[in-house]
């Protein structure tokens, strides 16, 4: 029998960039198949083909052994095929239910759109993994993850054959993840093929049996995952063996930033804390515990309503992230699409912006200096391809992420924030970022890290502050740091109580009881 | 109003010439208690409309009749000069004066007016087929005078340009149908562009250097308004042709005056704005007053050069137009 | 409610107007304040569509333009009613969909795409015409769209049911969802399979139809069509879909909020006659006052 | 090059003149198109700047006019050249700040605010004039922009100078940069400090003093300052931006493509005139070249 689905030596270019290469492998109905690689490495591209949204260059696709034609969206899901894409594709002003099924909505009468019925189907698929979301809700009023796990649930409505999901979890907590996986099992065990892109390894190895492994668009190899190592898997993605790196310390006794009860209008109450030069800070929490909004308030984006902050001993203010930066701040924003990136302009100018005075001494760009501190910075943070003219849009996350930490490194920023630095990163390019910010602390920066992975803050910080409903919950030192105990602080005590560890949605007032 | 046949001011029968309203119909007749008439025209940013205000204000001040006066915001607004018809309308004035946009953007007017028994006076340009009333000159006569003096002072005949207002509109197809049929008919002269000018004096200046870089033999523009003729006047100097090139407007605003008396417009043909809105507004008032007139009034109109400027202007430019009409000009 | 901004903004230019203007409230009156806002709320309602969808449609006014020359010429050529009706809106539908077809298809600007057809449409009716208007239309066809129905105007009731069928489409039909998505999120939209082509060329088309529809109440009222009929209507068409909330980025307008945008416009021309105020101050408030119904709106409604 | 599809436009444009109107090509008919899109060209410039930062600018024409009314008047008053000429750009600056404030500050849609200070402007302009043009500049004033340097009109040579000035902001300036990134993603140059409300402002100011500039240099040439002036002039000046590659969507644009669309419509607008076409043909011609720049454009750059 022919497997569900088969790439038959796929290649796609783009305006000079091969970003696939005769790529072949298939995968069997009923099999949850793991798909890795680098940042660039084509996984989306791939993806992407599936779907109809580009059309190959040379090679085909088959479902079930025949070769079908994906010129577009409506035809790959004629065809079978159901894409979770790695960048959301919604319209706020939508409802939830809405955007689940646009495109092919529900009807009376062939009609008017049947929106209840459209919103109990919604619900009925969103409630596998969170029903606390409100199908009838505009979109827009959704956190990230919610709206990830919105574009999950469309995907499982289509009752394909044929499921991609391109890193459905970068915004979701382990816990969602473990809901997912149920989800995707469930869907194999009824025969559907799911290609399955994360760079979360463990993941992977969580539900996948078998994997390809991509590198710079062509297929490295496909393996058993019973048989491999992690570290192997790491290899044959990055081409070299990753060292396992250990933490180390920089920290000195010199206090950089001082906040003393802080608190915004909305999210954030009453938080204090120091950070000291060449110490790496972690800060843990739940989704929507508020540490992007606390990361905001100290990186001058919104308005603080109380507090003081203090660097060097001096009282600041900020009015705007000028001040900030001014101040020696730079914010690396969790929604790198939204808030980092000037797509249509290069690497060059992306990274060049928030240190314009420094390129332009005399009101005029020194466009030979630009160049050459472009050159410098992107070569230590390791940008791929190395265009460093090309418009920032056709890179991969990962390197606009590297642009991005580009950008403060050229505006000799002394404190950098980070929100979740690694979301959707893979892991050579994890190891790098870990590696630069451990440079960066080892120079004297100060550093705070906001992430939702908990290994990474154990990697990473000196010291870890947990959030939880706004404000500082506790604080840990590294001899007390360990996921249980990050946990435990985060978690709201109710929520312990009744034994039901639920990350998701425990934003609302629920948190708050 | 289907009973009348659809209005054309030009060759209607119908018709008196102004100077002849007091000989046939007697002195200004007493009016009715609390009589107020109400006027609308196309924008105030032309002086050839301010000053047709002017007049109406001149005779109503000269027989105690208080007259609004309001115009659309600019010459395309026709939706918008509607509105302020039919506010007239529904406000209660006892004659309405209006001067249309078009043909036809006022007709609804006409039929509310009847309703409330409120007669309406067409006054200049555009023309209302069903009006009763017309009070104005003659817009092709425009184009027919410039292209007289072009005849009679040009012997040798030679090539013309004529600069248009806005495409479609009535006063800029009329003038310009006129000069063009008028001189082309001895054959002496070519008309070698007819270009629009969109009534803006910037357009007009562009054109005109054109034309006149591809014919700097041209001996003549006729310019279907003032503001237009005097940008062209600024590129014939720029070309160094003033001597050469004669420039004639329309309309005969006190700018295009003070240009002929500079010696740099040759021409205009001034069609007296102020003394047509007191012919107006006289002409509304009889009607009030309950006399029948004949459905046309024709006002006056001269061409303007330097040796007749100043008779036309100033405080004796009515007696010089009574005059002229006295010989049947 | 979304519109509470714009209904504000209408509350406070009655109330001001009704107290400087002595029998503004005349049902004579705010029925004229319906009327003639009824061929601006018309084109208005059309372009919100558009403008929604991410578009804009500067060829209305010339659009109503080549509509009317044409119904218009064929009516006094005694061609039946309805069928030179019809005609003209076909002429408004093909030129909505040329407009549609060259923002869809080809991908060029909407702006530019309408102000190209702007000037080319107004030249095809002036070409038509010779630039003459056509006059002399039936009496019978002007009955239809000069009547009255309970006491309004046929116009106000015609717009009306339009209004009422283009909420019904925003609100509750898929076209509706695509235009929203659209103009929310194209890329999106295209992922989920949105036919984005044919939702814009539909949007156009509308908007060409909604012009012709104008076209024909306007000729029916002046019982004639001028080949430079419609000039600058797309500016208050515009206007009116802006104060009512419109967002000229896409994905955001409301048909509520357009209908009142244009009935604000209408009180204000109408009050301001109304009160005698010179066409220069006259000008001044027009401006004005679409600046402050924008800042009413924007305190209302918050950022966003 | 990314203007080359602009490029190609034009020489199009040319060659089909140049074979159907004999001395097409004479220098002197050159200069003439070159100062005939002098005008336009120099509020282009300014537009473009605010149409890269994410906005649109309607009220150049009226800005222009209040300038010119307010320096013609200065002048005829007998206020010293330097003085007059610096309140007409004072005026142009004071507009653009106006707008810049309430599309920065106050957060409207440009569309809208500038719609609104179209209106607002012209009938600034009409009230202080009482709709009269001014007359009898001083013709020492009208030396200053009506002389010519090397062959070229000085008009030419100073909106060239401009151009030269806008080509190295945009290129070469930390502000060029960051208009770019404001009109490019908003948000993003948010976080990364730049100075979001000063950049737009400064970009509403410049195309303002371009209005103030392009008004002395008229009313030089033209020898009276109407309030009546620069209608319409948005329209082409947003064309000659388009045609030029700018997107009305921001964050893209080019200060070459943008002088060559004023440079095609100048070009077409001569030629026209020069053929004598009918001024109901040219209109259509006028239409018909706006797409076609579009197409070519669209042909030769490619999606996106
Ligand atoms: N539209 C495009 N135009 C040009 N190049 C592109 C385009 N889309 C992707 N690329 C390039 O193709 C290559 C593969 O990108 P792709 O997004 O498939 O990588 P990926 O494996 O999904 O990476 P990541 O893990 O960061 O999501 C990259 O070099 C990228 O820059
Ligand atoms: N001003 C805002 N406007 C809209 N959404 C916001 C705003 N601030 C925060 N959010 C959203 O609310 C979510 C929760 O933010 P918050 O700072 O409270 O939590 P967090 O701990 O950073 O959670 P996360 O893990 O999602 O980053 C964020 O993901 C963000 O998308
Ligand atoms: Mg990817
Ligand atoms: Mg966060």
């Amino acid at each position: 029998m022919s497997p569900r689905l088969q790439f038959a030596g796929i290649s796609k270019l783009f305006p000079a960039v091969r970003a696939l290469d005769d790529v072949s492998f298939s995968v069997g109905a009923g099999e949850i198949h793991g798909l890795l690689g680098e940042n660039g490495a084509g996984k989306s591209t791939l993806l992407r083909i599936l779907s109809g949204v580009y059309r190959p260059t040379a090679g085909s696709v088959l479902i079930d052994g025949q070769p079908v034609t994906l010129n577009n969206p409506v035809a790959a899901r004629a065809a079978g095929v159901a894409m979770i894409h790695q960048e959301l594709q919604q319209v706020p002003r939508l409802s939830v239910a809405q955007n689940m099924f646009l495109g092919h909505p529900l009807t009376r009468g062939g009609i008017f759109v049947a929106r209840s019925e459209q919103e109990r189907r919604a619900a009925a698929a969103l409630a596998a993994i969170d029903p606390s979301i409100d199908p009838a809700a505009p979109l827009g009023s959704l956190k990230v993850a919610q709206r990830q796990i919105v574009e999950i649930a469309r995907a499982l409505l289509d009752r394909a054959r044929i499921v991609a999901m391109d890193e459905p979890t970068s915004s979701l907590t382990p816990s969602e993840f473990e809901r997912l996986a149920k989800v995707i099992a469930g869907l194999a065990r009824e025969g559907v093929a799911v290609v399955y892109v994360s760079h979360k390894l463990d993941e992977v190895f969580g539900i996948c049996k078998r994997a390809t492994i991509m590198r710079d668009g062509a297929v490295v190899g496909s393996v058993d995952l019973a048989q491999v190592s992690e570290k192997s898997v790491v290899a044959m993605m990055v081409g070299r063996e990753l060292a396992q790196e250990q933490h180390r310390a920089h920290a000195t006794g010199v206090v950089r930033l001082s906040v003393r009860g802080l608190a915004s209008a909305t999210k954030v109450h009453d938080v204090s804390l120091n950070l000291n030069r060449g110490e790496v800070l972690g800060i843990a929490g739940l989704v929507g515990s508020g540490r992007t909004e606390l990361l905001r308030l100290l990186a001058g984006a919104d308005r603080a309503s109380s507090g003081t902050i203090e660097i060097d001993g001096k009282a600041v203010r900020f009015s705007g992230p000028r001040d900030a930066i001014a101040a020696g701040i730079g914010l690396v924003p969790e929604e790198r699409k939204r808030e980092g990136i000037v797509p249509l302009r290069s690497i060059t100018s992306n990274m060049a912006l928030a240190s314009m005075g420094v390129f332009a001494p005399r009101g005029v760009i020194d466009h030979r200096r630009l160049k050459r501190v472009a050159a410098e910075k992107m070569k230590r943070v390791n940008l791929r391809p190395f265009l460093l003219d090309r418009p920032i849009r056709l890179f991969s996350g990962g390197n606009q992420q590297k642009a991005i930490i580009g950008r403060w490194l050229a505006a000799g920023t002394r404190i950098l924030l980070f929100d979740e630095p690694t979301r959707g990163i893979d892991v050579g390019a994890k190891a790098e970022i870990y590696r630069l910010i451990e440079e960066l602390a080892a120079e004297g920066h100060s550093v705070v890290v906001v992430s939702s992975e908990l290994p990474e803050v154990i990697r990473l910080a000196d010291r870890v502050l947990v959030m939880r409903d706004g404000t500082v919950a506790a604080e840990l030192d590294r001899a007390s740091l360990s996921e249980q105990a990050i946990a435990a602080h985060a978690i709201p005590q109710t929520k312990m109580q009744n034994g039901q560890v639920h990350a998701g949605s425990s934003a609302g007032p629920q948190a708050r009881q | 109003a289907a009973d009348l046949a659809p209005l054309n001011s030009d060759t209607e029968k119908d018709r008196i010439d102004w100077s002849q309203l007091e000989a046939k119909f007697g002195a200004f007749p007493k009016l009715p208690d609390g009589t107020k008439a109400g006027a609308v025209s196309k924008t105030l940013t032309n002086e050839y409309w301010r000053s047709l205000g002017e007049g109406y204000k001149v005779f109503g001040d000269r027989v105690g009749v208080p007259v609004v006066y309001q115009a659309a915001q600019s010459e395309g607004d026709q939706l918008g000069q509607l509105t302020i018809a039919e506010g007239l309308v529904t406000q209660g004035y006892n004659v309405l004066l209006v001067s249309p946009q078009t043909d036809s953007n006022l007709q609804p007017i006409m039929e509310q007016a009847k309703a409330a028994n409120v007669p309406v006076v067409n006054v200049n340009d555009a023309v209302i087929p069903q009006a009763e009333h017309y009070v104005g000159n003659v817009q092709r006569d425009n184009g027919v005078r410039v292209a007289k003096w072009f005849i009679k002072n040009r012997p040798n005949g030679g090539k013309v340009a004529i600069v248009e207002g806005q495409a479609g509109v009535y006063a800029s197809v009329q003038r310009t149908d006129g000069f063009k049929t008028t001189i082309t008919e001895g054959g002496k002269f070519e008309v070698v562009a007819s270009v629009p000018g969109n009534w803006d004096r910037q357009t007009s200046y562009d054109a005109a250097t054109n034309i006149l870089q591809q014919h700097p033999d041209l001996i003549g523009f006729y310019a279907n308004n003032d503001g237009m003729a005097l940008g062209i006047v600024e590129a014939v100097k720029a070309a160094g042709l003033q001597d050469k090139v004669a420039v004639f407007g329309t309309d005969g605003i006190s700018d295009a005056y003070a240009s002929i008396r500079a010696g740099e417009l040759t021409g205009t043909v001034d069609s007296f704005p102020v003394l047509t809105g007191e012919v107006a507004l006289e002409t509304a008032l009889r009607l009030v007053a309950g006399q029948k007139l004949p459905r046309v009034v024709a006002t006056p109109q001269a061409l303007i050069t330097k040796d007749n400027a100043d008779r036309y202007s100033g405080p004796d430019a009515r007696k010089a137009l009574l005059e002229d009409a006295a010989v049947g000009q | 409610m979304r519109d509470a901004g714009t209904l504000i903004g209408l509350i406070v230019i009655l109330a001001v107007f009704g107290a400087l203007v002595p029998g503004f409230f005349a049902e004579r009156n705010l029925i004229n304040i319906l009327q003639q806002s009824s061929i601006n709320a018309c084109l208005a309602l059309g372009m919100t569509l558009v403008i929604i969808s991410g578009g804009i449609d500067l060829s209305v006014g010339p659009t109503a333009a080549l509509s009317a020359v044409i119904s218009a010429s064929m009516l006094v050529a005694g061609v039946a009613f309805p069928l030179a009706i019809a005609a003209g809106f076909a002429i408004g539908l093909a030129c909505g969909l040329l407009n549609g077809v060259l923002v869809a298809h080809v991908g060029l600007q909407p702006f530019i795409v309408t102000l190209g057809t702007l000037s080319t449409y107004r030249a095809l009716a002036l070409i038509y015409t010779g630039g003459n208007p056509v006059l002399g239309l039936p009496a019978g066809f002007r009955a239809i769209f000069n009547g009255s129905l309970f006491g309004l105007p046929l116009a106000v009731i015609i717009v009306a049911v339009v209004a009422l069928i283009a909420w019904i489409i925003l609100k509750k039909t898929p076209f509706g969802e695509y235009l929203l998505a659209v103009g929310g999120n194209e890329e999106a939209a295209y992922i989920a399979g949105v036919p984005i082509a044919r939702t814009k060329i539909a949007a156009y088309m509308i908007s060409g139809l909604l012009a012709a529809l104008a076209a024909q109440i306007l000729i029916g009222r002046l019982g004639a069509a001028e080949p430079i009929l419609g000039n600058l209507w797309e500016l208050d068409a515009i206007a009116a879909a802006a104060i009512g909330g419109a967002s000229l980025m896409g994905g955001k307008g409301s048909v509520v909020g357009t209908i009142l945008g244009a009935v604000i416009l209408g009180t204000m021309r109408n009050g301001l006659t109304l009160m005698n105020v010179q066409s220069f101050y006259q000008l001044l408030a027009t401006g004005l006052i679409i600046l402050a119904a924008m800042l009413i709106d924007r305190v209302t409604r918050g950022r966003g």
